[in-house]
């Protein structure tokens, strides 16, 4: 009942990045789940981005809450830690991780369940601290793991497998995050790796938090007709105002565009995104009108996908909190500790 | 008139009592004359009741004057200040036969009522107050100034030492000093214009506080945790350990920002709530942080499913309970020890938790080092459980000392170079010394030291598992670590041996305890005495109960829950523990002790 | 050859394990099996091993064919069938010397070991399937039937009952029950033509399951949820607790809508979370509801706060604990008992609970039903702490039975009519009746009614105080109120008496208990059994402990909690409590208790 | 230190409502909290409210977390049951309430603290259960019965009495509340009682869960200048897009209007609120546009007041529930109880 052991074979023939290492260096322990789960080509995605952004795997750190998609942390980066912590509260797990050290890169993944229902707090909460972290949900409008309940995000009419119909509206994670004031939002599609991919790359880049609402279609609870987080909707009812590009920090930008269609933002490690619009009245630095577009496509049972918002210039949580450069974690004692003579000082207030 | 009174002169060795407004400015008034006392060298105890909410509500303060130094709460009131005309009844009968009551006479006169045994001493406050202010704010904060300068020349405090803490206070509000001192001398020359100074009830120089400070508990957990190097703190507001935190945001201000660029050593994060201050603790102290919470009650509660990850997924955290008046949200205002049982077992499925009980300021800020060093050694929660009259209130204390050799214990925490050196793959929850303890890794330190951490079935790889054998496995570890941890807390203190009579007790309970036990052993009765500081108890509890023939079981709650751990955690038989508890919400005093005591034996106890 | 081996015969006393892949739809043909062993009058267990995932890992079904009726898991594998390749080897290593084992011989040959002692019986269950069905998944799914078929040829199901479940199963799908039937036929025909059939393992026709039905305890203890009249049922899903809520939606579909109108007598909540959950039952209780939540460990460890509350503000709550392996999130999918310390003392402050111990799905129904009364009657929350092994496994009960005289007891309600004779103000937390149960109203039900719930201090007149005689008056009532309790809990139920050995258990042990208990006294062993069936103990559970010199607590956790609970709350001398703990996830057997007992025994306890 | 009891004399000169009962007796115990305190104007206001919707006091009950404004509900309707339940939990309490007896008006009372940090998951879930109730946040920007610490809806730069310097973004519970999907959003100003008594009584006939952020100041910690929670501030920094009045069901609708100018609605329960234009783009009954003012505005710091949205036909939670018309709390138990005859038949399935 334990896993089954990988075989990590050397693939002398894979391409490798530039710290040597191939993308199979950049997966994890084999994975559980369904077969045809989203999820899993969730983590193909992170694979895939983790490998081009040339991360050291063990300066990744991985969290997760409880659920489906909270076990896939085990299934890509197998040279980083990770926290598979308790239901819904992974962001606060990921905060305190992230003030101790705020070099890692840290890649959150939870699911609808996780964030929108027992997690809401903690993610409204993390939002507004803003640590440099990337923080997937693995949407797919059910409890995966518990057997196919609606989640806060099934839409009204949904199925279940039961034969129960959901009638509460579903949350949207992406309009939550944009009240929320979240800096840098976005929507994938576990479908669609061209997309998801360069999306993951800027939030991993952006130097804040980065949410991307991720659908992601659970095959065995709700896949089947009529359900709008099925693979078939998905696919049919996705909208994406933006096209993005991301572009490494040490590459020249080699796509050409047309002024005026392509917005270049440049992230918070030199990196670059060029937002190819294709609504031409979409402005992804306007927080109101994003939000305005989202619902107004949300009225029409389209899903927004791509970048959706982006801030190109707010205060990260170390930045706010005036942190020491170095991590908090490696801060020698000495400096920590002011020592017997200043206790004397500190105590004379005390007589 | 005070002096006729014919109650035999009592010197440095009485209590007074203000009966105040909250949020009327009476506590600066209050701690001055505590300080001014202190200063003089005569040792105090100083006790605040205040209400739960801001503004308008009857608040008291107590100081005992207690030349023989006593830390407990005092057995009567002697000397009342009674500053509220709503309670001003309830004040009156409260007040000792034979003692004094000063009142502000400006109040109508149908209010006051009077006692043959008790000397009232109106002072007509409110009127000089207008007399000699402007303003109404002003005057309102300068009566609480007057009624002290009037104390200090009833009671016989040295006018220049209170003029010298104005000083100190306002050294930098000229205007404000001169205010006060206005207000101080005014009601000291009207007293002594008007009585004959002091009363019986006096204060008298001596040398007994050199040397010591007046500190509370929070602060001084909070200069623990500067002390011990803690650069993460989370919390969520809760009385009363909100002044913890306070506490060490001030310290770190002071002493952890880079006086060149301004940046901060450490991150203090208010949280959303409860649940998340513990996973914003225990995510840093993975990370490699020493990081705390401080909290109460309803926070412990919130905090049960992350500490039984913590437990189980063995990550260092460090708690501090402030213990209010429980269950529930109770009287957040008001001193117990309730929460022993809620953090001892904290969370479902198979726990346990170290648990540390400072006995005052003192302890506070040795546990809270300790505390950090225990959480990183056994790689587990530890809670210093400490309570409101420990928390907030200011207690007369020998001077905290650090010593410069200390350096963290940070466990087995393999550093960058011994990973480097291991010549087998690590694994996380292997127990190659035999103590229980695994040894960890940081994340970003190195390739070769990455591991997983769940809360779900584990074996000792630190891999996934749902086989029973493997999951045991580490179960059993567990418990072995436990036991190791016994033998790293902080030993039981013992007093006096060779009785056949023992009392055990634990955390402020010390204060009335040890006055009790004068009382008794004077009145002839052999008693020893066990201050238990931390759970799992050590060999030295077990062998003090093997010792005794009976034993009481002192403690501030109503179900007995440190006499619960003894029983469940030791050998003793349980009928031989006699409980005495105390759970009004009130500091204990001394009397409740000693009658206890007599009247388990009056019963015909085996002693 | 099958028929040929050497064993002797052994006929309605084996047990049968399936080894499957989850997901893979291998469920309904186990319980297919399950069930025709039962239709032909003999008496069965089922126990399910699953892992915490959705599909494609290892899971295991066990049937156990027990002549004697025993309860409890089987002693050992007597015929497996492996269908699942990846497991082979570790399952066939479980079977016992002499046992058989059916595997798909369709598999590759380098994937089989075997062993001398067993004997392997190769079908080629791929092969037929794909010779008699179309495609991919009803190949898969008919596999399942297929082995069912052989099986019923090998240990001498009786063909007719098996269709006859199949029948009943697709009554309204026709074409889905003729596959079936083929799929079984095909099985069972394939091995009566290749094997000499039965095995010396087989079933042979009894009388012992009249009137009995399998039936697991979840869905027993939402029939009890119906039949008590909840009303409001708040969860948040978790394994293993979700289809006490699933069945009980189920019911209430059935009985609970008026056919005219299609509305609800009922209204069934998904919380956000489990805070939310027990929120949402609380705050239907307090208003009449009969409310409940059904959860597992960390539910427990959330909903702490709010279960303070409940018991210091006197509401009603019923809780149903399906526990699981913990601590943290543990093994989800593996049984335990170890929630009994988190769910007695849950909360901070001094806070005590009743908790309920139903050892089978009878009494999951039973005291679902006693819970809400004695919700009510108390006002206090009341667990039903069940397990997995109960919760989710089918078993052989004794058909459920109801009496329709029965009356929801709603303890001290007062009716519109007795707040209407009320001649004075209405106080809420008064105790006129001398036991501590103070008289609660509804909202809405008359302007004389009205009153003020809070978890801050209260006086016994329900209004806010911080006074400490208040207080403590209310505390002292609480803990009176908990005295009332154990008399109005079931009792323990005891089986014996006049022995030296006591052996006290609970929940989900009594089936091995019974079953050791037989073999010991078998053996020789003069014992007594007390099966303890709530918290606070009643008398009988403190003269049990009083009449045996030593006592073996039975249970499944490695904190021994039973013991603790025992330990704290009667006189025992706990030197006198020997603990047999298993709490490795699996439901205990038998030979875990015998073997527990003797070695006790060995080291020579005086008996 | 135990409450004063207030003096109930009768008033012989008060009016009196349909009921015979003059506005005092919708008073509750004194209150506790600091003179000049925001809440107590709330308090007031809710009295009035009620007393002009002629509630009989019983069938009101009173739920609130923990906070100087949650105690307020000891403070009005003396006749009413009311839950003090714990911190930032209320909703689920209510909810259940509502859940056992759907007949009762409900009204909860809770801070920003409250709400929006330990709360905000249940509130969040609160509003997509949409029980009719009539929720409050009493808004003050800091947690005022903890002494003053910084909430989630302080603004950045406002300073602590301590010093400190609040630099996270402010949450504003009216566009998290249109973001979840709320049927009816207001904002109100504890100063501004004219404003507010008719925004109560909408609240409380709107027929779902109805939210009103109440702008509340906190004298003792946040009426410093500087502070764009107090009186000051709020009195000059706000904006109302829509005027309201309120008009009872047997009232005829008195007010004289425009066409075009007012919109008249008519609630759950027969009254009416006519909604009176005062920005002309406005439109109260468009989610989109309604969030996109209110932000906007807010980037102008100024708040927006009155009747921020509604959603005349939202199911509510009984409705969509299907629940019988009786409170399920006085079903008898012959109902509920199918019976021994029944059983048997039940069981027959697990043979
Ligand atoms: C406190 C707690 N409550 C309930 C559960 C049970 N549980 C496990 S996963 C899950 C829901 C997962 O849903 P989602 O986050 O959407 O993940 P998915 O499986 O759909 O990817 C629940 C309710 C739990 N583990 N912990
Ligand atoms: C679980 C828990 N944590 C903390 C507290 C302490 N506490 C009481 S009120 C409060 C904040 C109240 O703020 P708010 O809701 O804004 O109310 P206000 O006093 O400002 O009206 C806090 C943190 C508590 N009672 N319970
Ligand atoms: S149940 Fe759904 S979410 Fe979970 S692994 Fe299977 S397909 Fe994925
Ligand atoms: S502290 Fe602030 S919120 Fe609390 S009562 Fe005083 S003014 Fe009101
Ligand atoms: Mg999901
Ligand atoms: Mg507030």
């Amino acid at each position: 009942m334990s896993f089954l052991p990988k075989p990590k074979v050397a693939h002398p023939g894979l391409p490798l990045n530039a710290l040597g290492l191939n993308r199979r260096d950049y997966e994890g322990v084999m994975s559980t789940l369904c077969a045809g789960c989203g999820h899993d080509s969730v983590t193909a995605a992170i694979v895939q981005a983790c490998f081009e952004l040339e991360l050291p795997p063990h300066n990744v750190v991985k969290f997760s809450g409880i659920g489906c998609s909270s076990k896939t942390t085990a299934y890509f980066v197998a040279g980083a830690h990770g926290f598979n912590a308790v239901h819904g509260r992974m962001p606060s797990i990921a905060s305190g991780a992230h003030a101790a050290n705020r070099h890692l890169h840290s890649i959150g993944v939870s699911g609808d369940g996780d964030s929108l229902s027992i997690g809401l707090g903690q993610l409204a909460h993390v939002i507004r601290r803003n640590p440099r972290m990337l923080y997937l949900i693995e949407n797919n409008g059910v409890y995966g793991l518990t057997k196919g309940q609606f989640s806060a995000s099934a839409d009204v009419g949904t199925r279940s497998r039961r034969g129960d119909v959901n009638e509460q509206r579903p949350l949207d994670p992406v309009l939550l995050a944009l009240a929320l004031g979240a800096p840098f939002v976005a929507r994938g599609f576990s479908g669609d790796r061209e997309q998801l991919v360069p999306l993951l790359k800027a939030g991993l880049s952006s130097g804040g938090f980065a949410l991307i609402d991720v659908l992601s279609p659970c095959v065995t609870f709700n896949d089947h007709e009529g359900s709008t987080k099925s693979y078939a909707y998905v696919r049919e009812h996705r909208e994406a105002p933006v096209a993005l590009d991301y572009i490494a920090p040490r590459r020249a930008i080699e796509a050409s565009y047309a002024a005026g269609e392509v917005l270049p933002v440049t992230l918070h490690d030199g990196s670059r995104v060029l937002l190819r619009k294709l609504e031409p009245d979409y402005d992804p630095t306007d927080r109101t009108r994003a939000a305005a577009f989202v619902q107004e496509r949300a009225l029409a049972n389209e899903y927004v996908t791509g970048l959706i918002y982006m801030e190109p210039e707010r205060r990260d949580f170390h930045t706010r909190h005036n942190t020491a450069d170095a991590a908090l974690n490696a801060l020698p004692f000495a400096r920590l500790c002011p020592g017997a003579g200043k206790l004397a000082e500190i105590l004379r207030e005390f007589r | 008139m005070p002096g006729s009174s014919a109650a035999p002169a009592r010197v440095n060795d009485f209590t007074i009592r203000f009966a105040n407004v909250n949020g009327s400015g009476s506590a600066s008034a209050n701690s001055l004359i505590l300080k001014a006392i202190c200063r003089m060298g005569v040792p105090v105890v100083g006790k605040n009741f205040f209400p739960s909410n801001i503004q308008g509500l009857p608040a008291w303060y107590e100081i005992r004057v207690t030349r023989a130094g006593w830390r407990a709460r005092g057995a009567s009131v002697d000397l009342l200040v009674a500053m509220n005309a709503e309670t001003y009844a309830r004040d009156l009968a409260d007040v000792a036969p034979g003692g004094w009551l000063v009142y502000d006479s400006s109040w109508p006169q149908e209010l006051l009522h009077s006692r043959a045994d008790v000397q009232a001493l109106g002072v007509p406050l409110a009127e000089l107050c207008t007399e000699h202010f402007e303003g109404g704010r002003t005057r309102t904060l300068m009566k609480n100034v007057m009624y002290a300068g009037v104390l200090a020349a009833l009671v016989d405090l040295d006018p220049a030492v209170l003029r010298g803490l104005l000083d100190e206070s306002f050294a930098r509000q000229q205007r404000l000093r001169d205010t006060n001192v206005r207000a101080l001398e005014t009601g000291y020359q009207w007293a002594r214009a008007h009585w004959s100074c002091p009363l019986p009830l006096r204060v008298e120089r001596m040398e007994a506080t050199r040397g010591q400070v007046l500190i509370d508990g929070n602060t001084a957990a909070a200069l623990g945790c500067l002390y011990a190097g803690a650069t993460v703190g989370a919390w969520y507001p809760i009385t009363p350990s909100t002044s913890l935190m306070d506490a060490f945001r001030g310290f770190c201000a002071q002493y952890r920002v880079d006086p060149a660029t301004g940046r901060h050593d450490y991150v203090i994060l208010q949280a959303e709530d409860e649940l998340a201050a513990i996973g914003i603790v225990i995510g840093a102290a993975w990370n490699g942080a020493r990081a705390f919470t401080p909290t109460s009650g309803p926070g412990i509660s919130l905090m049960q499913e992350f500490l039984g990850l913590a437990y189980y997924a063995e990550v260092p955290a460090v708690i501090f309970d402030v213990q209010r008046v429980g269950p529930s949200t109770g009287m957040p205002t008001r001193t117990q020890q309730c929460d022993l049982l809620a953090c001892a077992w904290a969370s479902h499925g198979d726990t346990r938790h170290v648990l540390l009980f400072p006995d005052s300021p003192a302890e506070c800020f040795t546990m809270a080092v300790q505390a950090f060093d225990l959480a990183e050694r056994l790689q587990t929660p530890v809670f210093v459980l400490s309570d409101l009259d420990i928390g907030m209130n200011d207690w007369l204390t020998p001077e905290l000392t650090w010593d410069d050799g200390y350096r963290p214990d940070r466990g087995k925490l393999l550093s960058a170079e011994q990973v480097a050196a291991l010549t087998t793959k690590f694994h996380r929850y292997l127990d190659p010394d035999g103590d229980g303890i695994p040894y960890r890794t940081l994340p970003g330190v190195s390739p070769k030291a990455a591991y997983f951490t769940r809360g779900s079935g584990h074996n000792r790889l630190g891999a996934y598992t749902e086989d029973s054998a493997e999951y045991q496995d580490v179960m059993d570890r567990l418990a072995r670590k436990f036991r190791t941890a016994a033998t790293l807390v902080p030993p039981a203190l013992s007093d006096g041996q060779g009785a056949s009579l023992g009392l055990v007790s634990f955390g402020s309970c010390d204060a009335p305890v040890r006055e009790a036990l004068a009382e008794l052993r004077a009145g002839g009765l052999a008693i020893d005495y066990l201050r238990v500081r931390a759970f799992p108890f050590g060999t030295e509890v077990e062998e003090f109960l093997a010792a005794h023939a009976a034993l009481f079981v002192v403690e501030q709650n109503r179900d007995a829950q440190l006499r619960s751990l003894l029983t469940l955690a030791t050998a003793v038989d349980k009928r031989r523990l006699f409980s005495i508890l105390h759970y009004d919400g009130l500091p204990m005093r001394a009397r409740c002790i000693v009658d206890g005591v007599r009247a388990v034996l009056a019963e015909g106890v085996q002693a």
